[in-house]
């Protein structure tokens, strides 16, 4: 078995507030493999994007990594000083952010922020970054990229802005790209060119990919694997075959009633009656148990670990714990 | 009791409880308005009674007796024999009550512009903004003295003393209107635009209402935030105002005029004159200011 | 463009106009010029005739009217108290204001950014809040009771800089310039910190307020995943985008610079325009108080139109929405 | 325009210039004053204002100058009397041998032109002057100056009327002095030809102007051979620059200061009388006031000598003026002809006996009143009304105070437009005369000006209107003194005090108070 590309071990990430510490994510492992996607699904709140931005050391105070340890290749990045993290950031681990439309400096043409990044990361001079960039630009499906490397971002579409935004994240030729829900803000017509995009230019460089989303049908169309996240918490991972036609955990299962609206935004899943509990009301037990179907005493008095199953696969419920399956 | 206790618990409420400056400040500020306010019962003489003052009493130095009179004052007199004690928590009041009505004046101004102009658009709209404009850019001081100068031609000479302080707060006041003005309105621009406004006029609302509970309140925030720093600016701009001579009368002086007449004998040795007014106006502009920034930061939800 | 600029031209007459008969019309509740021109022992009928003389019996519009004719022509009259043209008095004292102005100014805004942008990046240290505390002091006691506890200071008991006055000028062509000389330098401190501290306190609060705002944006945590350093996020974007409405209040806060400048001026001494507008209020010189409000409304006019045209040059997006924006 | 270093010029043409004196001279000395104003202008007759005489007198001269005693001395002219067989006209004898600064002599021809620009429409020393009817020069050094009718007091109004040279005048074109209407400058207002002790050097008018000593000039030569004359509005400013050494000598030194500098080492103060008192007035013959409708209090002659009961001048002049005062009750300063110092002994307040006059005068709980007061115009103005507000607020009468500038406050007064006011007047002519003229003539024939209290005595104003005329000055003395009585009886006025003028300087340099606050600079000595 080939050594993982990210490997997260025990995640935990704190809040202190007011209030007393909340526990944003709580125990979270998984692994990425050099030139996987892993989708990461969950409800808005439920740590998604939190975990992406502990990976990549850019929690927001007073946010902080209270326990487990991130591995990059073996190296431990969590616990990096900030220059040697900047070095890992953009070079080594690329982000995609929600909306295109804000994650570009409106004062800067899109050369100035490209050849900036890539300047940053490779001893280049400005002309052979520039070219680079063109090139990057040409790739992402830019026409005419010679010509509007130097517009400013607010001559470019949406879609368009994405496509720099993916760019720009690349540049440095990163080993994992973390895409937060690289579609969320764009239109339906240009959602699926730039998922394609991104698994694509990907693949083609050997990037593993992070997709955040809670969009089932995208993590079904693109992701190897998925995680789905509830509450801080890893509910179930596996490959995303298995996990969608043979879920495990009932919240998967009452997640995948969601792909049939595919491109729909549906962040609520009518299939599963209430809400997610905030971080400060989560419940004792399993967090998912007031909304379980099936959940019996032990989901109401224990926290189920993640425990792993058969097929690679991966999921903290009672209902496969072993006593249960065995006994 | 339960409202109390939700109120204790709220955010504002905590981020106060865990702010020492915001404290101390408010403490001070409350202080300094409580006494205002009590003035008639906790002063030990009436300064603004020309006829209770003994000018022999002038000059003297605080906790000393006066060299005619044998008269103590704790913070001494000015150079009409005022007790200086006094005549701050008088004064004070004064510069308060011209403070708190030039900010209300200007508050009640700039929010109904406001409004007009983001609830109407088009030519309104654009019309008040220009006026907000040249207001803005024009300077506060001169529209300031232009307006005493009409006051001065207007207003019969019989009326100008009791007149001085109105004219004083409608000069302030329509300094300071336009900041409020563009907050309501660009904050009423936004919830213009949302859901539950767009669905509240459609069926059928009337636009007043709308305002009262949907607009208003979500553009209270900023606008307290405006008001606070606004009272310590009315505060100070009523002190430089009357240095140019157009403030109130000096027979009832508030704590800019105090400044102006000690500024006199700052070099002459009675620094009382002008050292207590001073920290009076510092201590009161100061933790209002405190507060205002508190108030601010605490209001602003992606800033804790 | 062209259009635009046009339009804001007309509008800024019309403005002028307004605020010259506005102001004009106040002239008379001044008080009477004729009473501070002639000696005591001048009689009833001399007070009448110079009144007549000086066309003080006219109805104000007729006054008005013949003023803004001869304004047209650049000609302001003649001053009632120093009988010099009003014109050559202005510009004489000009120099002087605008370099009190551009200096207090210049200290304003590189102090006040550079506080702001500290105060910004370091939120929670000590010498942040003590600055922002201690700037509180300049906005919370009045400007001339500061200037006069600066001479007191700093020119009666420390006797280091002067208490008045310009110090030594020197006429570069038309300028008259104090800023080439040793004593004219050492004059120019005292009266332009008085000045500048009020709108220091402002542009910081101003630039931290701004900075906080942006350093949350997207495209700053964007520029921060793609491995740039701190000081091209905080410098290179950060700043940026913060000084484009920063520059525009700094901007508009000129004319009240200006303006202030009245009593600084008053308390120093100094030459300007400001002092001789005061003397002018209480000499009821006519003539010059009405050149020296024309006089602001136009720098008034002028400052709004660089300031739209500067935002037009530092802000690329408006370089295409600008008029639907306004209109 | 060319870059021009004009103060480096003129400091070197001005160290060219004391070179050059450093022979006859002891030493070159500088003197920096400051005051609180500019003069207005450099135009002799365009004018009339203290600041403006008193630099005047340095680069103009006058026919006759007044002692700091207020009597007459020989300036431009050495002798001067009526005509003996003409009692309307003045014979003026003329120092030979004075030269004006561009090198012109100066003659009986200059006098004449002078006296023609002084009586144009535009000058504003023709008040002083309306009884000319012509000058005449009789030879170089004489001048007939024609009367309309005998003026024997008419010398006395020339103390401030400036002599200008006649070819200086015809050449620039400045026959008569500054007309607004015109719009264009004079070249008057910056430039000078005078025959004075000092040359102008630099005029940049309300910043700083530069007089150098004239080595020409007839007089004996002045210790003091540079003057910068600076003007510093700010009364702290202006303490503060003589406190830090920036200048020498401070002429408008607020009364506070007087002790703090005295204490200070290196500086001095000088005090004197000033020709001015302060007085309360009231208008004593309308029904109605305007701030009381309907009532008039001050018709009664109880409330008059109430309110002089209630006036406290010893605690005024201690505190209020810090000592810096004469009370009295005659208005008119010591100096002045007609000044009784039996009629000036003024009575402690009494408000016992006040309240019980108030009673009898049908006001036992008082009245309330408009009391217009300046604020820009006397030392501590504003401080005196209030301190009276005070005392009249004892016997019952609320004295609301309407303090201002005193651009409005004055016009006010001539127009009659205030019930109760406080003024100021000086007595430039030296003469009681001049107080009746403006301040007691009820207001007809160009007389009564300032009459604000409306007194109305037709029996007093033919009194009045005899003394201009009067030659035989027993007879004129014995009438003054008898208005004098009358006014005093009536309560006319409510004098106060006369001011006391402080200057603050260097210690060593001395330096004397004058009365009318014009001090010149020739006769500082540096010890």
């Amino acid at each position: 078995m080939t050594e993982p590309l990210l490997s997260v071990r025990d995640l935990r990430v704190e809040f202190p507030t007011r209030r007393g510490t909340l526990t944003a994510l709580d125990g979270v492992s998984f692994d990425i493999m050099p030139g996987e996607v892993l989708g990461m699904v969950g409800e808005s709140g439920a740590g998604k994007s939190l975990t992406g931005a502990a990976i990549i050391g850019l929690l927001e105070p007073p946010g902080r990594i209270a326990g487990g340890e991130i591995r990059l290749r073996g190296e431990r990045i969590d616990t990096l000083a900030p220059d040697a993290m900047r070095k890992v950031r953009g070079k080594r681990i690329g982000m995609v952010f929600q909306d295109p439309l804000t994650s570009l400096n409106p004062l800067y043409t899109v050369a100035q922020q490209i050849t900036e990044t890539i300047r940053t990361h490779a001893d280049v001079s400005e002309a052979e970054a520039r070219q680079r960039a063109i090139a990057l630009l040409d790739r992402v499906g830019i026409p005419a990229a010679a010509r509007r490397i130097d517009d400013y971002p607010h001559h470019f579409s949406g879609g368009m802005r994405q496509r720099v935004v993916i760019a720009l994240a690349l540049c440095a030729e990163p080993e994992l790209v973390i895409a937060d829900e690289p579609t969320t803000a764009l239109d339906v017509s240009v959602q699926a060119q730039i998922i394609d995009l991104i698994k694509e230019i990907c693949a083609e460089r050997g990037a593993a990919v992070m997709l955040i989303t809670h969009d089932m049908g995208v993590i079904a169309e693109t992701a190897d694997r998925v995680a789905v996240l509830y509450a801080g918490r890893l509910a179930e991972i596996g490959p995303v075959k298995d996990v969608i036609l043979n879920a495990e955990h009932p919240y998967t299962r009452g997640l995948m009633g969601s792909i049939p609206t595919l491109t729909q935004e549906s962040d609520r899943l009518v299939q599963i009656p209430g809400a997610m509990p905030r971080l400060t009301a989560i419940p004792r037990g399993c967090a998912f148990n007031p909304r379980c179907g099936q959940a019996f005493e032990r989901c109401r008095q224990d926290r189920p670990d993640p425990v792993n199953r058969p097929g690679n696969r991966q999921v903290a419920c009672w209902l496969h714990a072993p006593e249960v399956t065995h006994g | 009791m339960n409202r109390l206790a939700r109120a204790w618990d709220s955010d504002i409420a905590w981020s106060f409880r865990h702010s020492p400056v915001a404290i101390v400040a408010a403490v001070v500020a409350l202080l300094i308005i409580l006494s205002a306010v009590l003035a008639p019962w906790i002063a030990p003489h009436d300064p603004f009674n020309p006829a209770s003052l003994n000018l022999m009493d002038g000059f003297t130095p605080p906790m000393e007796p006066n060299q005619f009179t044998g008269n103590v004052y704790w913070l001494g007199t000015d150079n009409q024999g005022r007790d200086i004690f006094s005549a701050i928590l008088y004064g004070a009041r004064i510069s308060l009550f011209v403070g708190f009505s030039a900010v209300i004046f200007a508050m009640v101004l700039g929010i109904s512009i406001g409004l007009l102009a983001a609830w109407r658009g088009g030519w309104v709209d654009s019309l008040l903004m220009r006026i907000a404009d040249v207001q803005l850019s024009f300077p506060s001081i001169l529209i300031a003295l232009l307006i005493f100068g009409i006051a001065r031609g207007v207003i019969p000479p019989a009326y100008r003393e009791e007149m001085a302080i109105w004219v004083l707060i409608v000069a302030i006041g329509l300094s300071d209107w336009v900041q409020f003005a563009r907050v309501v309105r660009g904050a009423a621009l936004v919830e213009k635009s949302k859901e539950y406004v767009q669905a509240a006029r459609l069926v059928g609302a009337h636009p007043a209402r709308i305002v009262l509970t949907h607009i208003l309140p979500n553009v209270m925030g900023p606008v307290l935030v405006i008001a606070t720093i606004g009272l310590a600016l009315a505060i100070i701009a009523e002190a430089t105002l009357s240095f140019l001579g157009v403030g109130v009368p000096p027979t009832q002086p508030s704590l800019g005029t105090l400044i102006r007449i000690g500024q006199g004998f700052l070099f002459s040795g009675e620094w009382w004159i002008i050292l207590f007014p001073s920290i009076a106006l510092l201590a009161l502009a100061l933790s209002v200011n405190l507060l205002g920034d508190w108030l601010r930061d605490a209001l602003n939800p992606r800033l804790k | 463009m062209i259009a635009y600029v046009l339009r804001r031209i007309v509008q800024s007459v019309l403005v002028m106009l307004v605020v010259a008969l506005v102001s004009f019309s106040l002239f008379r509740f001044v008080g009477d010029p004729v009473a501070t021109m002639m000696g005591q022992e001048a009689s009833q009928a001399d007070r009448e005739a110079l009144r007549d003389r000086l066309g003080l019996n006219d109805p104000v519009i007729v006054q008005f009217a013949g003023f803004i004719a001869r304004a047209a022509q650049g000609d302001f009259g003649i001053s009632y108290r120093l009988q010099q043209p009003v014109m050559e008095l202005i510009l004489s004292r000009l120099p002087a204001t605008l370099e009190l102005a551009l200096i207090s100014g210049t200290l304003a805004f590189v102090l006040g950014v550079g506080f702001g942008v500290y105060t910004a990046l370091n939120r929670r240290g000590w010498l942040s809040g003590a600055i922002m505390t201690v700037s509180l002091i300049g906005v919370s006691l009045p400007t001339f009771l500061i200037g006069v506890l600066l001479i007191w200071v700093f020119a009666v008991e420390l006797q280091w800089l002067p208490s008045f006055g310009r110090g030594d000028t020197v006429d570069v062509g038309p300028w008259r310039t104090g800023l080439l000389t040793q004593s004219g330098r050492a004059s120019i401190v005292l009266p332009a910190i008085t000045l500048g501290l009020y709108q220091m306190t402002l542009i910081m609060r101003l630039v931290r307020a701004e900075m906080l705002e942006v350093l949350r944006s997207d495209y700053i945590k964007f520029a921060r995943a793609r491995g740039l350093s701190d000081r091209a996020v905080h410098f290179g974007h950060a700043l940026k985008n913060t000084l484009v409405p920063v520059i525009t209040i700094t901007g508009l806060q000129l004319g009240s610079i200006i303006a202030f400048a009245i009593i600084t001026e008053t308390v120093f001494q100094w030459p300007g325009v400001g002092a001789l507008f005061i003397n002018s209020v209480q000499f009821v010189d006519i003539p010059v108080m009405a050149a020296y409000l024309m006089l602001i409304a136009l720098i008034f006019v002028v400052i709004n139109l660089v300031v739209d045209l500067l935002y037009y040059a530092v802000d690329p997006r408006l370089r295409v929405d600008r008029a639907a924006a306004r209109h | 325009m060319t870059i021009s270093f004009r103060k480096t010029a003129s400091r070197l043409m001005l160290s060219a210039a004391l070179v050059g004196i450093g022979l006859t001279a002891a030493s070159a000395e500088t003197l920096r004053w400051a005051r609180v104003g500019d003069a207005l202008t450099l135009d002799p007759h365009s004018a009339n204002e203290g600041p403006t005489s008193t630099l005047l007198h340095h680069i103009y001269e006058t026919l006759v100058r007044r002692n700091t005693d207020g009597s007459l001395a020989p300036r431009l002219a050495t002798e001067w009397f009526i005509h003996p067989d003409d009692p309307t006209v003045w014979v003026f004898k003329l120092r030979e041998g004075v030269k004006f600064h561009d090198g012109a002599d100066f003659t009986a021809e200059d006098v004449v032109a002078s006296v023609t620009r002084v009586t144009s429409e535009t000058s504003d020393f023709k008040g002083l002057h309306t009884a000319v009817a012509g000058a005449e020069a009789v030879d170089d050094y004489t001048v007939h100056i024609k009367m309309s009718g005998p003026s024997p007091l008419y010398v006395q109004n020339l103390t401030n009327f400036f002599i200008m040279d006649k070819g200086w005048i015809e050449a620039n074109g400045v026959e008569a002095p500054q007309d607004f209407k015109a719009g264009e400058e004079k070249f008057t207002v910056r430039n000078t030809n005078g025959t004075g002790p000092y040359t102008l050097v630099e005029r940049d008018p309300e910043v700083r102007t530069v007089l150098a000593v004239n080595p020409n000039h007839w007089d004996a030569a002045p210790q003091v051979t540079e003057i910068i004359y600076t003007p510093i509005k700010e009364a702290a400013t202006r303490v503060a620059a003589l406190l830090s050494g920036e200048v020498d000598f401070v002429q408008d030194v607020p009364v506070q200061d007087i002790e703090r500098l005295m204490a200070t080492p290196g500086i001095a103060v000088s005090t004197g009388a000033e020709n001015r008192t302060i007085f309360f007035s009231y208008d004593m013959n309308s029904d109605s006031l305007i701030s009381l409708p309907g009532d008039n209090p001050f018709k009664k002659p109880q409330v008059r000598e109430a309110m002089a009961l209630a006036l406290d001048r010893d605690a005024i002049r201690q505190v209020v003026m810090r000592g810096q005062s004469v009370p009295g009750a005659q208005n008119v300063p010591p100096f002045v002809n007609g000044y009784d110092p039996a009629l000036d002994a003024y009575s402690a307040p009494d408000y016992e006996r006040a309240k019980a006059l108030m009673a009898e005068a049908g006001y036992p709980d008082g009245f309330s009143v408009d009391l217009n007061c300046p604020n820009d115009r006397y030392i501590n103005d504003e401080a005196i009304c209030q301190a009276f507000v005070g005392m009249l607020g004892r016997i019952g009468i609320k004295a609301n105070l309407v303090s201002q500038s005193r651009t409005i406050h004055f016009p006010a007064i001539q127009n009659g437009q205030v019930d109760f006011y406080l003024l100021g007047w000086g007595v430039p002519t030296f003469d009681s005369q001049y107080v009746f003229d403006f301040l007691v003539h009820s207001p007809v024939d160009g007389r009564g000006g300032w009459n604000g209290s409306r007194y109305y005595n037709t029996e007093l104003d033919a009194k009045i209107a005899s003394l201009a005329t009067e030659t035989d000055l027993e007879k004129r003395n014995a009438t003054i003194a008898e208005i004098w009585k009358t006014i005093q009886e009536d309560r006319v006025f409510l004098m106060v005090h006369n001011q006391l003028l402080a200057y603050a300087a260097k210690d060593n340099i001395n330096i004397a108070v004058h009365p009318e606050n014009q001090p010149s600079m020739t006769t500082v000595t540096f010890k």
